[in-house]
């Protein structure tokens, strides 16, 4: 195994390159690294990419060059940070991969980095649509799908695994799919419009929860009930998901913590401590419905 | 010296001088080879579509499409990176031209307002660059010789990205201060009508500034694509207003008629130089600045260095 | 010059007319009540901005921070009525939660207006400058943390009716109204266009150029700070970091496409509502006729440039 | 005889449903000086324009040495050997002396690059030819005016061309420059060039045209050699009416205007003054009732002196009194509304606002006054700027045409009106009669006797030694931005006004 040794220290320099700070995912994602660098003994380093992936590079070289000795990266794209990882790799520089991968014909877990800490969005996705399946008590499922950033890696993968589930129940049609650019506002504005145009929509599956909440809102003023005659299905877990969920406006969502913090500052020092990791340290996912919502609510963000 | 750093435009490079001195002294490894080089990579895909941006704006126009030309362009160089430098270079190359032909025909033939033309550009690159990509990013070949371009370097400090864009910067400043092409592209900006009036071929140079300025786009998306590893339908959002920031810091007027090339640059290096003390100043631990905090500073910088210029300027222009 | 305006009108009008016969012919339940609801609702911000913009554009200028200052007021606007004084007094609250914001909103067009006409600085750069920093600082206020609420009486300023189209359509109608009257008809509008027509000709004939600008300045950031507000208000929720995204080129589009040109000295304030209408009904039907989303961007990009050329005056 | 050089006939061009041209012809010889004469809007600049492809033409063909041809652009026009200085001054403010004499045919060196140091060797022979010293490597937009015209003509007159056309170039010149100019026509008369030269000055037209065709209303209604012609015609055929008619009017409106007036109280004093922009020291006594001319060279500082009492430029020192009051004038506004009113020599950029109409332009600096809470009242806005289009003869489609649809002249009257708008008590006049045609500038000439009468104080600038000779009853002459001589009328000859601003303060 060629990976870089990380010697065992009170203190680390860590680097931790954020993609962007446009969403309260990444927000909390980015919180989360802050509070545990002061209970992990980290020196952080962040820098915030503002959604480029080439920036989100520089941003990882500036860090080498400052010599940090651990770098957790989540990111922006799988190709292009492909040159972040080798060139930490080529500076002795022990590797974590956050919440999003690279591509696996490039780079290696084990080989280039340590380890990716996340989930599956795919999976993510297939979750929804599994408990769509389950849940849904009519005879015709017309969907409504809400993508994300057009061209992301969240918004395909989500679709995939939601689309491809879902192709395997003669019950449901998506009758349209568009992007609501991972945004409530956006979210409503197109649900608002999408629902004019398809009057018998009575599902709607949004790839995160703020354009969940925001289709709620537009269901709401178009005089829908959902929860009653449009089921919501939805990704991330946020608060304000969980209280509609508590509501009863929105079936389900499928968590994606942003919660990395604990997990990389242990898996961290496992490595240090020369203990094997996994290539795939897997976040498990949880998923929220009416059963456990309130139970949850406190810790949601 | 003077007609070196352009004229009366010494505020930028004073500017740009004095952060390079401030990082080194505040920072270990600011001035390491590393850092310089990684620097200088990043920074090519911004001096070249500065200098693209530079004379669109010295006719008066402006050029919203740069972004996300370069967008598109890399994903055609990723995609026919399987090809070689050979094949995906001029193919990236040739997106942009396409591009800028485009605007060009759009402004100087159907007479279309530059920010109007330029913006329908943008958004039509952004769809046709993920319509051809599928929505996802295009990886490259990494087993052709494409990313050497972007990988590689002359010595152990200048990218190869970097050298090509100082070649276009060459390029670009002997057309604007040595031919009659380039000296028409500043009288456009001075006065449309009258550059008309005495004779000159106002519509070829119209034309050249949008075809050069999409070519810069196409090679920055090529350096994006080599560099970077991939074909990235939405990278380049924003970078627009990067090159027209970098222009109008290196003192050109964006009513157009006045500017200077070598002055862009040091426009565009200035804010790579901002951006990459930011990251160093995050790494020192004293204060860790959250992303809101890195764009408040980098809008006060920027008001400090528009203030600067304005104080400046003001003698040299009433002189 | 109202000959042209009026020849531009038409053209505009003409197009409008072709994309709701279009309209009626493909999209389905186009024709009811709830799709104008709808139209109206979504349209009303960028319209709203889109005012203040033209009258900046009118001014030789053009203005950037717009979707800055739309966060900044937005963000600002739930930490006052969430704050344990306006709960106290949920009146005074209210009324403080919508003045403060677009008082705020205010002081950042005077910020943008002084850069401009003080210190001449280039419009695009002065406001470029709060284009960056100004949603910076309203994450700052929120910490990057989106604000959810529930209170009614704020949020009717988003979801109310009247008369059974939404509030927000009202406002922008009575804005375009207004400022319409007050371009033609008061020496504020005379001035506006001298200083943006021929600045230097204007201050010899006494026009205050400056003062001019920055009221200008002022008005277009207040606008923006009041779609801030409307938009907060719809989604009973304010997320700093994407109020306004954007929103400065929708509103410049609905401006040019409206017939201003960016080189100043024309506010075709009636223009820029049909100009916002025309862009957001164009985007209406590329949604709910289910074009994808990079198809969108392509076929905004034609219908733009199209529409553009069509009623082209002279170059901006 | 040989073919002529150009013919045109039956031109017709009309913008926009109105007429600016229904049927026009020109015949120039080869090697002749050609005046095209005719009133403000007569449509002399819009059939330079259509012959050198700057407009259209909607009928009628165009012969040039013997071919039809048809010009689509100014640079076609250029290449077939027409070159042209159009009315309003079209060069490029921003760039240098040299690039704007050389652009579009810049001296090469053999990579194809520019030649600057040729350029620059050319840009001086042109220059010394016609006497200007300057700095050629500065901006063209900080030299005057004045400069500026020579440098269009510089530019034109090095181009060899077959047909120099010259759309109104002595506007801005002085005395002496036109002596040049005249100079330089004779030699490239010698040559072999054609020249067309449009002018209002009509003893210049005397002095150096062979020939004139003379337009009425888009209309060619008579040509002639220059010789078989006396001013009388000439005025008789722009005018369209009878010499006798003319002749009992009488030539000049200024003459005459009443006694010296000495008496009556100053309006405006200035002692001293002195700003950053060349102005040294100017002492200023102007009364109520009374034109005081202000002589001077090109370049003497008069458009300065103006600027300064005016509000536009600061004082660095000295001091300004109005009506006996101390005054400290530090903006346009302020002037303005101390009852002061300038009217600029540059009508382009410090007079016309394009794009707003022409009544629009004509109230601008009377709104405050035209208005109560910020609110225009539009009809007695109407009321008075419809007085005003009769009274001074404003040939316009209707109030609401923008003001750059109009031609030159009739653009000077819409600013004039501007400015006696306000009924001001202390008017600047720059240049105010530049580009106005005889029968207008007579008709102008009246209501500023007219406001002086009324009790108006006057500074009038004028190159033109016949209007501040007959005109004004003390002449100022300045020199390197001093007052040097005050010269008191009546009795001023031309000679003693020539030897004050020559000699300086010998009188
Ligand atoms: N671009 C235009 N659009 C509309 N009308 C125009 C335009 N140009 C000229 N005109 C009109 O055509 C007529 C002729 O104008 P032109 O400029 O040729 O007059 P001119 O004889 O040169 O007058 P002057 O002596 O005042 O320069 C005028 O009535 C003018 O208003
Ligand atoms: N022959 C010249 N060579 C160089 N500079 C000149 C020349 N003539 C004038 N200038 C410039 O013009 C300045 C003064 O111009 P100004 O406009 O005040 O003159 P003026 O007396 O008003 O003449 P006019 O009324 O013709 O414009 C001078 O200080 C000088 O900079
Ligand atoms: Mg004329
Ligand atoms: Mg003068």
């Amino acid at each position: 195994q060629d990976l870089p040794a990380l010697a065992v220290k009170d203190k680390y320099k860590v680097g931790f390159a954020q993609t962007e700070s446009n969403n309260p995912w990444r927000i909390a994602q980015t919180k989360s690294f802050q509070d545990t660098a002061a209970t992990c003994g980290w020196d952080l380093v962040l820098t915030d990419a503002g959604g480029s992936a080439a920036k989100q590079v520089a941003d990882v070289d500036s860090m080498i060059a400052q010599g940090i000795d651990v770098l957790f990266l989540p990111p922006r794209e799988e190709s292009p940070l492909i040159p972040a990882v080798m060139r930490a790799k080529a500076a002795g520089i022990p590797t974590f991969l956050v919440d999003r991968s690279v591509d696996p014909n490039v780079a290696q877990a084990g080989r280039d980095y340590v380890s990716f800490l996340g989930s599956d969005f795919i999976d993510q996705g297939g979750r929804a649509a599994d408990w769509l399946i389950k849940n849904f008590k009519g005879d015709k499922g017309v969907i409504v799908e809400l993508e994300g950033t057009t061209g992301s890696s969240p918004a395909n993968d989500r679709k995939k695994g939601f689309d491809d589930a879902v192709a395997a129940d003669a019950r449901f049609s998506i009758v349209a799919s568009r992007s609501g650019d991972f945004a409530r506002d956006e979210g409503r504005k197109v649900m608002e419009t999408l629902l004019q145009a398809h009057a018998d929509v009575n599902v709607v599956y949004a790839h995160n929860d703020e354009m969940a909440i925001g289709a709620i809102q537009a269901l709401e003023a178009a005089g829908r009930k959902p929860g009653e005659d449009v089921t919501v299905v939805s990704i991330d877990g946020t608060r304000d998901a969980l209280q509609a969920i508590i509501d009863g406006k929105m079936g389900v969502t499928v968590e994606s913590s942003p919660f990395f913090g604990p997990l990389a500052c242990d898996t961290m020092k496992k490595y240090a401590a020369g203990e094997k990791i996994e290539p795939w340290v897997k976040v498990e996912d949880r998923i929220f419905t009416k059963e456990n919502a309130a139970e949850h609510i406190g810790e949601a963000y | 010296m003077k007609k070196l750093l352009g004229d009366g435009h010494v505020a930028v490079w004073v500017a740009l001088v004095l952060l390079i001195v401030f990082g080194t002294l505040r920072y270990d490894n600011f001035a390491s080879a590393y850092n310089l080089s990684s620097f200088l990579g990043y920074n090519s895909m911004f001096v070249l579509i500065s200098v693209g941006m530079c004379l669109v704006i010295m006719t008066g126009g402006i050029d919203l499409s740069v972004g996300t030309v370069a967008a598109l362009a890399s994903v055609v160089a990723a995609q026919l990176s399987p090809h070689g430098l050979i094949v995906a270079l001029p193919a990236g190359l040739a997106a942009g031209l396409a591009a800028g032909a485009l605007n060009a025909g759009m402004i100087s033939g159907l007479r279309l307002p530059p920010f109007m033309a330029t913006l329908a550009t943008m958004l039509a690159a952004k769809g046709v660059a993920l319509r051809l990509s599928d929505n996802r990013t295009v990886p490259v070949d990494w087993a052709s010789d494409f990313t050497k371009l972007g990988m590689n370097k002359v010595g152990a400090v200048l990218p190869w990205t970097m050298l090509i864009a100082l070649v276009v910067v060459v390029i670009a400043w002997v057309i604007v201060e040595r031919t009659s092409l380039g000296r028409t592209v500043l009288a456009i900006g001075g006065n449309a009508e009258a550059a008309h009036l005495m004779g000159l071929k106002t519509r070829r140079a119209e034309i050249f500034v949008y075809v050069f300025s999409g070519a810069c786009a196409g090679l920055a998306g090529v350096f994006l694509a080599s560099g970077y590893g991939a074909g990235q339908p939405l990278e380049g959002a924003g970078w627009e207003l990067a090159a027209i920031a970098a222009v109008v810091v290196g003192g050109t007027l964006l009513t157009g008629g006045m500017g200077s090339v070598p002055a862009t640059v040091a426009g565009a290096l200035l804010f790579g130089v901002v951006f990459n003390l930011l990251n160093f100043e995050n790494g020192r631990g004293t204060i860790s600045l959250s992303a809101h905090w890195q764009s408040v500073i980098r809008g006060l910088f920027l008001l400090v260095v528009i203030l600067l210029q304005v104080r400046l300027a003001r003698p040299a222009a009433k002189k | 010059m109202n000959l042209r305006l009026d020849r531009q009108l038409t053209g505009l009008l003409a197009a409008l007319a072709v994309l709701i016969l279009l309209n009626m012919a493909v999209t389905p339940n186009f024709l009811n009540m709830q799709t104008l609801a709808v139209n109206v609702s979504q349209v009303a911000t960028i319209a709203i901005v889109a005012l203040g913009m033209t009258l900046v554009i009118a001014s030789g200028g053009i203005d950037l921070s717009v979707g800055s200052t739309m966060a900044v007021a937005g963000a600002l606007a739930p930490i006052i009525f969430l704050s344990d004084w306006a709960v106290g007094s949920p009146g005074l609250g209210l009324a403080a939660s919508i003045l403060l914001p677009l008082i705020v909103a205010g002081f950042c067009g005077l910020f943008n207006g002084v850069l401009i006409s003080v210190f001449g600085v280039q419009p695009i750069i002065a406001t470029l400058i709060l284009f960056i920093s100004g949603r910076g600082i309203a994450q700052v206020l929120t910490n990057g943390n989106l604000q959810t609420f529930h209170n009614p009486s704020f949020t009717w300023l988003g979801t109310g009716r009247i008369l059974g189209l939404p509030v927000q359509g009202w406002i922008a109608l009575v804005l375009t109204l207004v400022l319409a009257w007050t371009v033609r008809r008061t020496i504020y509008g005379r001035y506006l266009l001298s200083a943006g027509g021929n600045e230097r000709a204007a201050i010899m004939a006494g026009v205050p150029v400056a003062r001019v600008k920055i009221a200008t300045y002022v008005i277009a950031a207040v606008l923006a700070g009041l779609a801030g507000l409307i938009v907060v208000a719809i989604n009973s929720a304010s997320d700093a970091a994407r109020i306004g995204q954007l929103m400065e080129l929708d509103a410049i589009a609905a401006a040019i496409v409206g017939g201003a040109a960016l080189a100043g000295g024309r506010a075709p304030i009636l223009g820029t509502l049909l100009g916002a209408v025309f862009i957001q009904l164009m985007g209406y039907t590329l949604i709910a006729n289910g074009i994808s989303d990079e198809m969108t961007l392509i076929v905004t990009a034609v219908i733009i440039a199209v529409a553009v050329w069509l009623q082209r005056g002279r170059r901006a | 005889m040989s073919d002529p050089l150009l013919q045109m006939t039956g031109i017709t061009k009309a913008f926009g449903g109105v007429p600016a041209l229904s049927d026009a012809s020109l015949v120039i010889q080869p090697g002749e000086v050609h005046t095209l004469v005719g009133q403000n809007g007569a449509g002399k600049s819009t059939l330079i324009k259509i012959l050198t492809g700057v407009y259209r033409r909607d009928g009628g063909t165009v012969r040039w040495q013997g071919r039809e041809i048809d010009l689509k652009s100014p640079r076609e026009a250029q290449e077939a050997g027409i070159a042209t200085i159009y009315q309003e001054l079209t060069l490029v403010p921003q760039r240098t002396v040299i690039e704007n004499i050389v652009l579009g045919y810049e001296p090469k060196t053999r990579l194809g690059m520019i030649d600057w140091r040729a350029a620059e060797a050319r840009t001086r022979d042109v220059l010394s030819r016609f006497g200007i010293d300057l700095d050629p490597h500065r901006a063209l937009g900080s030299y005057p005016t004045a400069i500026q015209q020579l440098v269009a003509i510089g530019r034109a007159a090095s181009m060899d061309a077959r047909l120099l056309i010259m759309d109104e170039p002595t506007s801005s010149l002085d005395e002496r420059e036109v002596e040049v100019l005249f100079g330089v026509i004779r030699q490239l008369k010698a040559q072999g060039t054609a020249v067309i030269y449009i002018s209002h000055f009509l003893d210049e037209l005397f002095e150096i045209c062979d020939g004139a065709t003379i337009l009425r209303d888009g209309r060619t209604v008579g040509t002639a050699r220059m010789a078989d012609l006396t001013k009388l015609d000439l005025i008789a055929g722009m005018l369209g009416r009878s010499a006798e008619d003319i002749r009992r009017a009488g030539m000049t409106e200024l003459a005459g205007s009443g006694s010296a007036q000495t008496e009556g109280r100053p309006v405006i004093e200035a002692v001293g003054l002195s700003t950053g922009h060349r102005l040294r020291n100017l002492d200023l006594t102007v009364r109520a009732g009374q034109i005081v001319g202000l002589a001077g060279l090109l370049g003497s500082g008069r458009t300065e002196a103006a600027l300064a009492l005016f509000g536009m430029d600061p004082l660095t020192s000295g001091r300004m009194a109005l009506d006996g009051h101390p005054a400290a004038i530090t903006s346009p506004r302020g002037a303005i509304a101390g009852g002061i009113g300038f009217l600029s020599e540059d009508r382009k950029t410090e007079g016309i606002i394009p794009d707003l109409s022409v009544r629009e332009n004509l109230t601008l600096a009377l709104l405050p006054r035209l208005s109560r809470m910020g609110v225009i009242d539009e009809a007695r806005e109407r009321q008075i700027v419809e007085q005003f289009i009769r009274a001074l003869g404003i040939k316009t489609a209707h109030m609401d045409q923008p003001i750059r649809q109009l031609s030159g002249g009739n653009q000077q009257k819409v600013l004039l009106g501007r400015w006696l708008a306000i009924e001001p008590r202390f008017l600047i006049l720059d240049e105010p009669t530049r580009g106005v045609d005889v029968g207008a500038k007579r008709e102008i000439q009246a209501i500023i006797r007219e406001r002086v009468e009324q009790g108006c104080a006057i500074l009038l600038i004028s190159s033109e030694f016949e209007e501040l000779i007959e005109g004004a009853h003390d002449i100022v002459v300045m020199q390197d931005g001093r007052s040097v001589a005050r010269l008191s009328n009546p009795g001023v000859t031309e000679d003693q006004l020539i030897h004050a601003m020559a000699a300086g303060g010998a009188a």
